[in-house]
């Protein structure tokens, strides 16, 4: 078929971690001008498979080809010559240095040997201007919110110039406009010849960017074909090997009238004077940009930042928390966006990060039953899906398990009201809809959800409101009869801002 | 004027009352707190005869680049008398010559400094020390035997020098054999624990030659809580030493490091300031604690800290005497 | 793979095999062995037995240590704290207080609320743990400026004096101490929802407290308990040697975190257990004894017990990667 | 290249990326002012020539072991054998200068000995994954064995010359520094002194994008070293000869330096402009202290209080806003 020969391809490698496999001769092959897609559900290896591509890990068997040559020893370093720049996920930064000095990070231009920092900041510049990136070159990244630090990130690969750009879930704490600005550039970069490996759980944009796709299943390929001719359903049956179901569940609304949260002129760090009511049975979606002070909301109202109100009723109690473990007692949980920095001790085990929620409420020198705690972390695991030993670090499960465990670890307290930041972040489609699953049948219980999401369709299909949050304001309560990407987009643009006002 | 002035450093360009600076090397220890307690004593005598109008006390911590320092920002307030202890015997050398070229007294005692750039030393010999204790010891089991030598810190002068005032004796007699030596700080505990490995390693001792501070009744309570015998052992006038010596009859010597050396110098200082001719070097002498005299300075103890040093007492006849010997 | 290592109890045997805490400790066998080839006297039981003794003292003073470190901190003033206990206690002795009990718990107490006050300096304060309790230390020394040769009174507490010398049972009454602080400590650590704050808060204060673990008061509670083990560590180290004296602690600042990190707990904190300190406190006392009763200079001898330190470590010290 | 903005005029991102690191030690250098002034207020000698060099002397020592310091603990490594490293500088400064090998040969001995002490270090804490503290605990005992024996007691000689030179009335002490701290400002723009913060804060990242992580550690600790022994050889300049445990406390002093200046633990975190600042208000005090006349116990808790204070302010500054 192909007469070129790929500019980096795998050939039947094979990875094992302590002896579990994790990839079983997968193969694989980037071709110049082709936005390739890799998919596969959650621990199915693929960032395994990029680390082999990029040489941050060495494979037990099989061959790393660049320009169809075997390369017998890829490292990092090798890897860049050849032209290979990989899009971590915020892995790569280092937060006391400026996004200039960030971007050029391991591949500094040079005069005399110093670093040449004008030169650096042409270059820099010039690669931010790509991806949008509009901050001073001399802020440090430590000041930058989580998606501008992706933005860097992408940036970082880019100025580069690569020949091959890998990309592993670059989207998944990207908003709206950014993941815009990403998909267009990806494009024109195709059209320069580009090869592009592209990893995301979100099948939209892989039918509108990708043309080729390799999916992966328990460690080996299970389909490596052209995606012309594939819709998103039949790429979930690649993924999971069966038909899939709809994403979002069918529910019927269960609103009471009782509030679980209500707050008068609410301010916590970037939010100001708010006003919300958040009902039982509901589940309240939190929209808008990203860093518009959604997630100073969550935090606030959980007593994790410090939080000023007029009023605020509280399941029942007047007056806001003040610290986690009153909220914590109040029925309050709270599973971060970030789960590595903010949800998991990935030092810990699996098991003990599960019952950490419980050790936190227990008396402190009431001595713990080893066997209950199992019982309880292999019923939860069952429950989320989550395979294998439950002894085993946290850092050893790939992304989207790790963030099951994160929301595993409330599912024991029976919380009151759930706060979720992001909950579905890097998370494969068929654990979405487990999770999916759960919050309606959490809500249905008569008990209140609050998501704050940057997947939009799932404030759509989810929510029975959303508040759209715009400069620290809630600008717009949608109700679900008003609920549609454009409504939301808008009003977080600020668009719609009289319509809904008046 | 310079010219006719009597001692060293001293310009005569200074009059009365004086300031005096104590360039304390670390002033928590007990043994330090009982030496500031005879010099601000010995202060307010001073004050008394409107010689001296005040004392200031600096604290290095141990460090002998803060006294460094410190000495430094004495010279820098015209002090008219700098009184140390010195943190290292070569350190201080250079600020002290500066002190002295501004016409500062400085008189150095206890621990000294390699240098003549000072009004006077005032100390104890630390090598008879070494040598009597020797003595003491090679008399006491015979002139024959097996024996630990205990010593304070490695690196730091007075150790060194104790120990070596050891060696002519020790060499003199080839049939004592030194079984092992260790260097620990002047303290009970690291004594205690070293003694009690040695002992196991040297099952047979005769007698324990321990070079000062509080090693000795370290030494003393390995052996007791070994239930083994007591043998000869040399020391200093530790309180918990020499209340042990009595509760277990032992055969010891002791000698000092007088804290009064402190009071002494402060004396010194005012006597040089008012142009009195002060020997460079003033030599005191070990006094020696031994069956005769322990239940004299026992019957003191209750005035002494628990931790503290039983010393001899002095007047300012002793001074008098001691400023006038050659 | 043979049959007994597939079976559940098989695994843990082979776990307990390949832990720190049992590596150090067949370190400690391997050396008590050697050395007592090497010197008659060495290995003697009363010489191990005593060796165990003095271990008791850096195993009360690590015990503490080890809290705060997995928990994520340090502490320096423990020294300190040592000293203050030994010193005051014939201060705080009461005529009425014939057993010596009260005295000996007014002691803890102070040395108690002394760790608390690191505990609020780091907590509250936000202080780094190595610049509070450094600080501390430097107060502590200025107390003790007051407080030393204020008495002069010997310690003449019958508890005191009892937990330095007698011997119930042939077992000096200071190992028997230490072992029953260890099994409390073995168990708050490992077996209560306490522990469990502690290692979290080490691994990921900011997940832990976002999980509901109390952050304040769990630091307030590590660093009191480092003070209480330091106190109680100054009031055996006191009966062991008849007297308190200024400096008696200083031995101990070192020792203790040299215990706790050869004991496999990671200085980074999150990871670790007391298991491993108690095996790291023999280990350190041994070779201090190793190195006493070899005869060489002090230079020499200096250098042959970092020497034996950093081998030991390789031995068993790999820090796993992280972040 | 094109008309991409590359004639913009120079340091257009290096002075704001400067600026950037002065925010987080800006309210450290004003207590370091406030302290300057009250020292210069106290003892108005301060302005003379040999006031300054006299007090730029005192200091200098303790600037260099801050920056050994600082710049282990910005790659997330500490060292507990820094005081030994002195001690050890210290006597091979005041072994050799004065014999056959003469003030140059004495020179390179001393910095040889830093770099080489340190690399090794460098290498059993990097190459071997053991934790820095320990390692540096062990090697403290080895240093310093090794300093006894080279010198068993204090002792030793140094040039009369190079004593005035470096610790007379002459402020060359103070152009030493800024030398210092000039290169240190060039080798921080090199792309292997840079590497520090990344190797420092996220290791891991930083190797996967082709940073020279180990190289950089390593050369940490060997600059660390040749810092340490430097500052040896100028306190033996200084005291004009050499004693084997003259550096003990600089052990915790250089920890005390480069936390007060904002040096955080787990790596990537603080500047050296911060330790620096730090080790000049631990000096600034002890003389400041003395003027206003404090007792040793007042000087035992002003110390304490300062040092708390200095960290907690910003501290809590910072969680006000
Ligand atoms: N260093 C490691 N040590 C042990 N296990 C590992 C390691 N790296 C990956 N694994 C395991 O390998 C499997 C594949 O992980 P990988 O991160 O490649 O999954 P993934 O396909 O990227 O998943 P996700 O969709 O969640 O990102 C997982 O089960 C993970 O637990
Ligand atoms: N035991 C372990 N020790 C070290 N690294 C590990 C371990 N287990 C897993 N990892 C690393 O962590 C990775 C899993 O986390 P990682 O962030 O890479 O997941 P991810 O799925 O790529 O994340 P995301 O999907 O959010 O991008 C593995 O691919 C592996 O590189
Ligand atoms: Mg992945
Ligand atoms: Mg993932």
């Amino acid at each position: 078929m192909t007469t070129v020969a790929p500019l980096l391809a795998a050939r039947g490698v094979s990875k094992a971690f302590f002896g579990n496999p994790v990839l079983r001769g997968v193969s694989i092959a980037l071709q110049p001008g082709r936005v390739h897609a890799l998919l596969g559900e959650n621990g199915a290896g693929k960032s395994t498979l990029i680390n082999l591509l990029s040489g941050a890990l060495r494979p037990d068997g099989g061959e790393i080809e660049v320009d169809g040559r075997a390369v017998p020893r890829m490292t990092p370093v090798l890897a860049r010559q050849a032209g290979i720049a990989v899009v971590q996920q915020e892995l790569s930064l280092t937060a006391s240095l400026s996004i200039a000095e960030n971007i050029g990070l391991g591949a500094y231009p040079k005069r005399f040997g110093l670093i040449d920092y004008n030169e650096l900041a042409a270059r820099a510049k010039a690669a931010c201007e790509l991806v949008g990136l509009n901050e001073p070159l001399s802020t440090p990244v430590g000041h930058l919110a989580l998606g501008r630090r992706q933005m860097v990130e992408i940036a970082n690969a880019l100025y580069r110039k690569p020949r091959v750009l890998i990309l592993d879930e670059p989207t998944s704490s990207l908003s709206a406009t950014e993941t815009k600005i990403l998909m267009d550039l990806l494009e024109r970069l195709r059209g320069e010849g580009i090869a592009i490996l592209y990893i995301s759980h979100r099948l939209n944009e892989v039918m509108a960017l990708c043309q080729h796709v390799t999916v992966l299943k328990d460690g080996t390929c299970t389909a490596d074909r052209p995606l012309a001719g594939t819709d998103a359903a039949g790429l979930v049956r690649l993924m999971v090997g069966r038909d899939p179901g709809d994403l979002f569940p069918k529910w019927q609304p269960a609103v009471s009238t009782t509030t679980a949260i209500t707050v008068r002129k609410f301010s916590a760090g970037l939010m100001r004077d708010v006003d919300l009511d958040i009902r039982t049975g509901e589940v309240l979606g939190i929209g808008g940009l990203v860093g518009q002070g959604q997630e100073d909301l969550l935090l606030g109202l959980y007593g994790a930042i410090p939080a000023r109100t007029a009023s605020a009723t509280v399941n029942g109690v007047s007056g806001l928390p003040g610290g986690v473990p009153k909220a914590n007692a109040l029925g309050l949980a709270y599973v971060p966006a970030d789960r590595k920095r903010e949800g998991l001790h990935l030092i810990h085990p699996i098991l003990t990060n599960m019952m950490l929620p419980a050790f936190a409420r227990l008396p402190a020198l009431k001595l713990r039953s080893r066997k209950a705690e199992g019982e309880t972390g292999r019923s939860l695991a069952a429950q989320l899906a989550i395979k294998g030993d439950l002894q085993r670090p946290a850092q050893a499960l790939s992304g989207g398990n790790q963030q099951k465990v994160a929301l595993a670890k409330w599912m024991p307290h029976d919380p009151l009201v759930l706060l979720l930041n992001d909950p579905t972040r890097g998370v494969d489609v068929e654990t979405k809809r487990e999770v999916y699953l759960m919050l309606r049948a959490f809500a249905a219980a008569g008990k209140a959800v609050v998501l704050l999401s940057s997947d939009t369709p799932e404030l759509v299909h989810l929510c029975d409101r959303v508040a759209v949050v715009r400069e620290g304001r809630v600008a717009a309560m949608l109700e679900r009869a008003a609920l549609s990407e454009e409504t939301i987009v808008s009003a977080a643009m600020g668009a719609g801002k009289q319509k809904v006002a008046a | 004027s310079a010219a006719n002035a009597a001692a060293n450093c001293i310009k005569g360009d200074r009059k009365p009352p004086y300031t005096i600076g104590w360039a304390d090397i670390y002033s928590v220890p007990t043994w330090m707190k009982q030496t500031q307690g005879t010099i601000e004593a010995e202060v307010e005598t001073l004050k008394k005869q409107g010689l001296v109008d005040k004392l200031v006390v600096t604290d290095a911590q141990g460090d002998a680049n803060v006294q460094i320092q410190q000495i430094q920002s004495m010279i820098d307030s015209n002090i008219d008398a700098i009184i140390l202890i010195a943190g290292s015997s070569t350190a201080p050398a250079r600020v002290l010559a500066d002190a002295c070229s501004k016409g500062i007294a400085i008189i150095n005692f206890d621990s000294l400094v390699d240098t003549d750039k000072v009004t006077a030393k005032v100390n104890t010999d630390s090598a008879q020390w070494g040598d009597q204790a020797a003595k003491f010891l090679i008399n006491a089991i015979g002139g024959k035997g097996k024996i630990l030598i205990l010593n304070g810190p490695a690196g730091i002068s007075v150790s060194d020098d104790r120990r070596k005032g050891a060696d002519a004796e020790l060499k003199a007699h080839p049939d004592v054999k030194v079984l092992a030596e260790t260097n620990t700080p002047y303290n009970v505990a690291p004594a205690q624990e070293a003694v009690t490995s040695l002992l196991f390693a040297n099952p047979e001792i005769d007698g324990i030659l321990s070079l000062g501070g509080a090693l000795s009744a370290g030494a003393v309570l390995a052996l007791d809580k070994q239930g083994r015998e007591q043998v000869p052992i040399t020391g200093e006038n530790a309180r918990q030493f020499l209340e042990l010596w009595k509760e277990k009859g032992l055969k010891s010597w002791a000698t000092m490091q007088p804290n009064w050396l402190g009071a002494f110098a402060a004396y010194t200082a005012v006597q040089a300031l008012q142009g009195k001719d002060v020997p460079a070097f003033v030599k005191i002498p070990l006094p020696v604690i031994d069956n005769s005299n322990i239940d004299e300075y026992l019957a003191r103890a209750k005035d002494f800290p628990a931790d503290g040093y039983i010393y001899s007492p002095y007047d300012e006849e002793l001074f008098k005497k001691l400023l006038a010997q050659k | 793979m043979t049959a007994w290592n597939d079976s559940a109890g098989g695994k843990r045997v082979s776990a307990i095999l390949k832990s720190r805490p049992f590596l150090t400790l067949a370190i400690v066998a391997a050396v008590w062995i050697v050395a007592s080839f090497v010197s008659r006297g060495f290995g003697a039981y009363g010489h191990l037995r005593y060796l165990v003794e003095l271990g008791a003292v850096i195993g009360l003073v690590a015990a503490g240590q080890t809290f705060v470190v997995i928990a994520g901190g340090i502490d320096l003033s423990v020294a300190a704290i040592v000293t203050v206990s030994a010193i005051s206690l014939p201060l705080l002795s009461w005529q009425a207080d014939t057993t010596g009990l009260v005295s000996v718990l007014a002691v803890l107490a102070l040395t108690t609320a002394i760790g608390v006050v690191n505990g609020l300096g780091v907590a509250l304060l936000r202080v780094h743990p190595m610049i509070m309790t450094l600080a501390m230390a430097t107060f502590l020394q200025g107390l003790l400026i007051i407080i030393a040769g204020g008495s002069a009174v010997t310690a003449e507490n019958p508890l005191v004096h009892w937990l330095g010398n007698a011997r119930p049972a042939g077992i000096p009454a200071g190992i028997i101490l230490w072992i029953a602080v260890s099994a409390i400590v073995l168990t708050v650590m490992h077996a209560t929802p306490f522990g469990a704050r502690i290692f979290a808060m080490g691994a990921n204060p900011l997940a832990a407290s976002l999980s509901g673990v109390p952050i304040t008061s769990t630091t307030l509670a590590v660093y009191g308990i480092s003070g209480f083990t330091a106190g109680l560590a100054g009031v055996l180290v006191l009966g062991m040697n008849g007297q308190g004296y200024v400096g008696i602690g200083d031995p101990y600042l070192l020792a203790s975190i040299a215990a706790v990190v050869l004991g496999g707990t990671s200085i980074l904190g999150g990871l670790g257990t007391y298991a491993g300190t108690i095996p790291g406190a023999v280990l350190l006392v041994t070779i201090t004894a190793l190195i006493t009763v070899v005869n060489a200079s002090p230079g020499w001898r200096s250098i042959l017990f970092g020497s034996l330190i950093l081998g030991l470590l390789l031995l068993s010290g790999r820090e796993q990667a992280r972040r | 290249m094109s008309i991409v903005p590359s004639a913009k005029p120079a340091g257009a991102l290096y002075w704001p990326v400067q600026a950037h690191r002065n925010i987080g030690v800006r309210a450290l250098f004003l207590v370091v002012l406030a302290f300057l002034v009250a020292y210069g207020v106290l003892f108005p000698g301060l302005f003379t020539a040999s006031g300054f060099a006299k007090f730029t002397q005192s200091w200098f020592p303790l600037a260099l072991v801050a920056m050994a310091q600082a710049i282990l603990m910005l790659t997330g490594g500490i060292s507990l054998a820094i005081g030994a490293t002195v001690s050890l500088g210290a006597v091979i400064a005041a072994t050799t200068m004065a014999g056959p090998l003469g003030v140059a040969g004495g020179t390179a001995a001393v910095a040889l000995t830093g770099l080489g002490i340190g690399a090794a270090t460098g290498f059993i804490v990097v190459k071997l994954r053991l934790p820095a503290i320990v390692v540096t605990l062990a090697g403290s005992f080895i240093i310093g064995g090794a300093a006894l024996l080279i010198l068993p007691r204090p002792g030793g000689v140094i040039p009369a010359w190079l004593s005035d030179l470096l610790a007379g009335d002459t402020p060359a002490a103070f152009m030493l520094l800024v030398v210092i701290v000039v290169l240190w400002k060039l080798y921080l723009a090199t792309p292997l002194g840079l590497s520090l913060y990344a190797a420092g804060e996220n290791p891991v990242g930083a190797y996967r994008s082709g940073v020279p992580v180990d190289a950089a550690r390593v050369a940490a600790y060997a600059i660390s070293g040749l810092l340490s022994t430097g500052a040896g050889l100028f306190v033996a300049a200084q005291t004009g000869s050499g004693d084997p445990v003259i550096g003990t406390a600089f052990t915790l002093n250089s920890i005390a330096a480069a936390v007060l200046g904002g040096i955080g633990f787990l790596g990537g975190q603080g500047t050296m402009r911060g330790a620096l600042a730090g080790s000049l208000l631990l000096s600034l005090m002890i003389s400041v202290m003395f003027f206003l006349g404090f007792t040793p116990v007042a000087q035992y808790v002003a110390q304490g209080l300062i040092i708390i204070g200095a960290v907690a302010i910003p501290q809590i500054r910072k969680v006000q806003k």
